[in-house]
């Protein structure tokens, strides 16, 4: 090793040291923190309060991919199934025809999107569904015959309403969005969503 | 730069540009109208005209890649319709003698339609078509 | 004013094979932009090549024709050093020529 | 037969892609970059050719392949956005909100001096095998940054980058997603990118790649050259190490 050499090394050996050999865990979540703030800038209906995580995306982040352990998975679960609010009126279906103009809906929430224009809940974007439909994605499983396979009973019309309602109620960790807990949907899109699920006449039961 | 190349012979704006841009051709909305403002007859379908690298099915239909080749002797001139399209002549191409008769550009698509091989050769016009899909990827959003 | 165009003129055989990228918005005139305003019409209306002082190619074009415009064509009679020019001309009447030579 | 269909387009869309790879409008950016690298510029005129973009003042070849990496200069691990501006304001002598301004370009009317240079620089590493190192610290912490704020979730729709971009196989739409948690997911993606986006009729830099997807995201905008998009770009090209980069590219 020559001179040049060592001190190249010495210098790496301080600077390694200053940060106590690798950094830490805690170090980097403090310097994350500090990172998003300084990242980030609203910009319309975007605000920076989007940054402030709840305990399930907390929880849920931390994993980094692997999932939740029992415990967590059923603390996350708890929380959000008693934060359901059904309807007061004991309908859950709506009317599928605007259940499915819905799920074609992409906009909706971006910085780019007109605050007072359609929000929708992008189902296409993830799941199979009615089967006209060709262009769907596959983050979620197919929803096609969501009724019809399952009964369309009170029992599974409750959970395809929570289901959408707040999916990590059901599934910890789910990559699905909590439509009716975070305020994306109105109750009547989450009726006509579910209805589009569950109703006999629907295209998804055909 | 322009009046070097002018200088030097290489440019002959008024030669090459000589033909005036057919406003009427432009601006047609289906085949017989277009026939008439290019001023032929109707044309005969043709199985000498091929197109290539030109997909079945197009992602996005702002850049569908078209390529057309006619095997048709004395091919004079080569144009792309879009059935579909608001205007439906796309685009026209002269083919001196010594040029082949095979060009490949990209157009724009409304939506799925057909698209027609329009070719004049020894003053005649022949046809041939082929559906393109056209398929919107993406979030959507 | 419009940026070069990126041309590539190859001896294949003996044809020259030529691929021209032009810089142009192609606008059709039937989008709005965000404040509801119809954006003007604005695009490529002919096209010439030359090689030699000889037409290789003329075109004319819509504006179906894709932003950004993409030509290849083929043609006989170029030789290696020799260059082709390529010039269009747009719907405001704006110009622009550039030449590459035969490779 | 919904999934023979399927096939089929998916087939063709294949086609689509290869055909459109002859001539890509991603060129006409690079060689304006490249002028604006060899020109004289800001208050002091000086050209990018005193820039060191990590293998020495002026040095292009390659030079991507091997970013984000850290700087002694500037005691900061950069990606190439973050070091042409830092180059801007130390060598050119333009304000800082001068360098940053106008990051993405629109059409002829808002042409992005950034990105053409992205275009030109990225051009120089066609080729080059990806090599970024994590050797200083910097460089390390950086890297786990990017890690945490790729599994981040936030915003109205819960949603992070590994929502869409962690498992194989998946898509949106039609549209396949890169599982960016695996070397080949990784690779295939960040050696692709800058694109000439065909929908947009735009170069796209992987700096823009980043501030749409977190659009896409619900999340507030993301700055242009941040920490949060450095460590992200430090993540994904880390993990894309052993393939040629292959960019610009075209897409969709």
């Amino acid at each position: 090793m020559n001179g040049r050499e060592s001190l190249v090394s010495l210098a790496l050996l301080s600077i390694t040291l200053g940060c106590a050999t690798a950094p830490s865990s805690e170090e980097i979540a403090a310097n994350a923190a500090a990172m998003l703030k300084s990242s980030f800038k609203a910009n319309g209906q975007a605000s920076l309060d989007r940054l402030k995580q709840d305990e399930t995306q907390a929880l849920c982040s931390q994993l980094a991919g692997k999932p939740p352990s029992k415990e967590v998975a059923a603390r996350i679960e708890k929380i959000n199934r008693d934060a359901i609010k059904y309807p007061a009126d004991g309908k859950l279906l709506g009317d599928w025809k605007n259940g499915e103009k819905i799920a074609q809906e992409g906009r909706g929430k971006q910085f780019s999107d007109d605050p007072a224009g359609p929000v929708g809940a992008n189902c296409y974007a993830c799941h199979q569904l009615a089967p006209q439909e060709l262009s769907f994605g596959t983050i979620g499983p197919s929803l096609y015959q969501f009724g019809k396979l399952r009964g369309y009973g009170a029992d599974t019309q409750r959970y395809a309403y929570g289901k959408i309602y707040n999916s990590e109620a059901y599934a910890a960790c789910s990559n699905m969005p909590r439509f009716g807990h975070s305020g994306i949907l109105n109750e009547q899109q989450l009726k006509d969503v579910t209805a589009l699920l569950m109703d006999p006449q629907s295209p998804v039961n055909k | 730069m322009l009046a070097l190349l002018a200088a030097a012979g290489w440019l002959k704006p008024d030669a090459a540009h000589a033909q005036a841009w057919n406003k009427a051709a432009f601006e047609t909305h289906d085949m017989a109208e277009t026939m008439k403002a290019l001023g032929g007859a109707e044309p005969a379908q043709s199985k000498d005209i091929v197109f290539f690298q030109t997909p079945d099915i197009a992602e996005n239909g702002a850049v569908v890649p078209i390529g057309i080749a006619s095997n048709i002797p004395k091919t004079d001139s080569i144009a792309i319709l879009i059935e579909k399209n608001p205007n439906m002549l796309a685009a026209t191409f002269d083919i001196p003698a010594g040029t082949e008769p095979t060009i490949s550009t990209r157009v724009k698509m409304g939506q799925t339609s057909n698209i027609y091989a329009l070719v004049k050769a020894d003053g005649k016009y022949y046809v041939a078509s082929k559906e393109v899909k056209v398929t919107l990827g993406g979030c959507g959003g | 004013m419009a940026d070069p165009m990126k041309i590539r003129a190859n001896l294949v055989g003996d044809s020259t094979e030529v691929k021209v990228l032009m810089n142009h918005e192609m606008e059709t005139g039937q989008r709005k932009d965000a404040q509801g305003k119809t954006i003007p019409a604005w695009f490529i209306q002919s096209v010439s090549a030359t090689c030699n002082d000889k037409t290789v190619l003329s075109a004319q074009w819509g504006p179906a024709v894709s932003k950004n415009p993409f030509l290849s064509f083929k043609f006989k009679g170029g030789a290696k050093g020799d260059k082709v020019v390529i010039t269009w001309v747009d719907s405001r009447g704006d110009k622009r020529t550039d030449e590459a030579t035969i490779a | 037969m919904p999934c023979a269909f399927a096939q089929s387009t998916v087939d063709e869309i294949a086609k689509y892609r290869a055909a459109l790879q002859d001539g890509n409008p991603a060129e006409l950016w690079e060689a304006r970059g490249e002028a604006l690298w060899k020109q004289k510029r800001g208050p002091k005129q000086v050209s990018f050719e005193q820039c060191d973009l990590g293998l020495g003042a002026g040095v292009v070849k390659g030079a991507y392949a091997r970013l984000p990496r850290y700087f002694a200069d500037a005691d900061r691990v950069m990606d190439l956005e973050t070091r042409l501006v830092w180059c801007m304001v130390k060598l050119q002598g333009y304000s800082e909100a001068d360098a940053l301004k106008n990051p993405f370009g629109s059409g002829n009317e808002k042409k992005s001096d950034m990105e053409a240079l992205v275009a030109y620089v990225t051009s120089e590493s066609r080729g080059a095998k990806m090599n970024v190192a994590l050797s200083h610290p910097k460089e390390e912490q950086m890297y786990r940054l990017g890690e945490k704020m790729f599994y981040f979730r936030g915003g109205p729709h819960d949603f992070a980058c590994a929502t869409c971009h962690g498992e194989d196989g998946k898509r949106i739409r039609l549209q396949d997603l890169p599982n960016l948690t695996g070397t080949e997911g990784a690779q295939k993606a960040y050696t692709t990118w800058p694109a000439y986006r065909v929908s947009q009729g735009e170069l796209r830099s992987f700096q823009w790649r980043l501030y749409d997807c977190f659009r896409q995201q619900r999340f507030p905008e993301l700055i242009f050259a941040s920490d949060a998009s450095v460590a992200l770009t430090m993540f994904l090209a880390r993990n894309a190490n052993g393939v040629a980069f292959d960019a610009p590219a075209i897409k969709r």
